[in-house]
């Protein structure tokens, strides 16, 4: 059985329902769909909003990459993965990860390992906008989210 | 004797000229979001075109200050400073990535 | 901050996209939302429906102390748990699990954690009716479900 | 001498009626979904009830035929074989679950 892929990069807010819904589109065999959202936070009312820069050539193919990886190592029967770029407001979703198979661990272990990779691998930057109007840093890369990448033992 | 064809020493151009695209505060210290660039013939891993644009201005010298805050792509895939240009035709400096 | 806390034991159907919106409703340190959905299978075509019977007066209060260590161990903003009781036919949801914290590795193990234990701890138990129109056997628990649940190392 | 109270003796027979319920197949051998049952002061802990009731008749034999496969609460909490049984109100017994 194929998996129905999707991947989407857009400026666009998404809709969770219809996205869940997608993912566990009528097949008998359907026993378990994890999903997981990425918000953006104010960080305790310190930021306005996040902007999202991302590198449009790459990130789709490097996507791909990784939905390609989670399929060859999971029996999955349909993923989804959307990420935003522009300007987020806290509360905003910026990432839908979803994914569906016959059994809980597999569509479990598929999600998160596709959420620690697009944290290390996709092409996107967060940038802070603070609350008093100015132009905040760059988000700095955590050591912690190279961890989580690294226990997938898969090469970068 | 040396004879001169134009169209081959365009070829020759060609194949030397290179884009480059930077990200994020890469993007801000170099000042520019993608350029082409030709490259002479001693650059020949990651490592050796970062080394040589720092070498243009401040601007690149403060991107490229710490190498290890920067991350590279050739022609879209993620790359390491030891890999080869060879023929690739878009290569992208930008820091660690922050998405998800 | 309190969590906000929803546990329901139903028979009717649950709404994923409202129970997913009532888990991000907002708050600004919202960072991330996991969610799990457990579906009827019809194990290749053999089954024609599964049948939930549970336990009314202690599923509530089981998976309330569930919950509750979820809640003691990790920093959650909301939790819900439906579980659904009565006939379930192939693709109907059975069970929806949803966590929401400020960091996705606490979202992923509380969801993960409510799942397994749930599965070994949650008094329901699923009889199989087959295509062929018989009423089969009570499904057997599963070896793999103790070991996924023990891993937590909470005493049962 | 010994002055019978009727009171005090309905407060000793409810002390020892407790409700016993049953759940899947445990429920299906045993014939009912619930009972009140009057248990001797020789039964103290779980494993004590599922062997007593064992001995009722075929029905509840075949329920606890393999003590290992049958799960029970005490008062809606889960317990072990060794568990006491105590004052409990409610105790039920069912097989390993299969939810989620």
């Amino acid at each position: 059985m194929a998996a129905r892929v999707v991947i989407r990069i857009q400026a666009e807010a998404f809709n969770v329902a219809k996205e869940t819904e997608a993912l566990s589109s009528p097949h008998d065999d359907l026993g378990a769909v994890a999903t997981f959202i990425g918000y953006c936070r104010s960080e305790g009312g310190r930021l306005a909003a996040l902007e999202l820069e991302h590198y449009p050539g790459m990130a789709d193919e490097e996507i791909k990459r990784v939905v390609d990886q989670a399929l060859q190592r999971w029996p999955l029967s349909a993923v989804s993965v959307i990420h935003r770029y522009g300007v987020m407001k806290p509360g905003d979703g910026i990432v839908f990860v979803g994914t569906a198979s016959s059994h809980r661990a597999e569509a479990f272990a598929a999600c998160e390992f596709l959420m620690d990779y697009l944290k290390t691998q996709a092409p996107f930057w967060k940038k802070e906008h603070r609350a008093d109007g100015t132009i905040g840093d760059w988000v700095e890369a955590k050591a912690d989210d190279d961890v989580a990448a690294a226990r997938w033992k898969i090469g970068s | 004797m040396i004879i001169f064809v134009p169209a081959f020493a365009m070829w020759l151009k060609r194949m030397t000229e290179i884009k480059i695209a930077y990200f994020a505060w890469v993007r801000e210290r170099v000042g520019v979001a993608d350029e082409l660039v030709t490259i002479p013939s001693s650059v020949v891993t990651i490592e050796d075109l970062a080394r040589w644009l720092s070498a243009r201005d401040e601007g690149y010298a403060s991107a490229f200050e710490n190498p290890k805050l920067v991350r590279a792509a050739i022609d879209r895939v993620h790359a390491k400073p030891h890999d080869m240009i060879g023929n690739a035709r878009e290569i992208a400096f930008f820091p660690p990535m922050t998405g998800g």
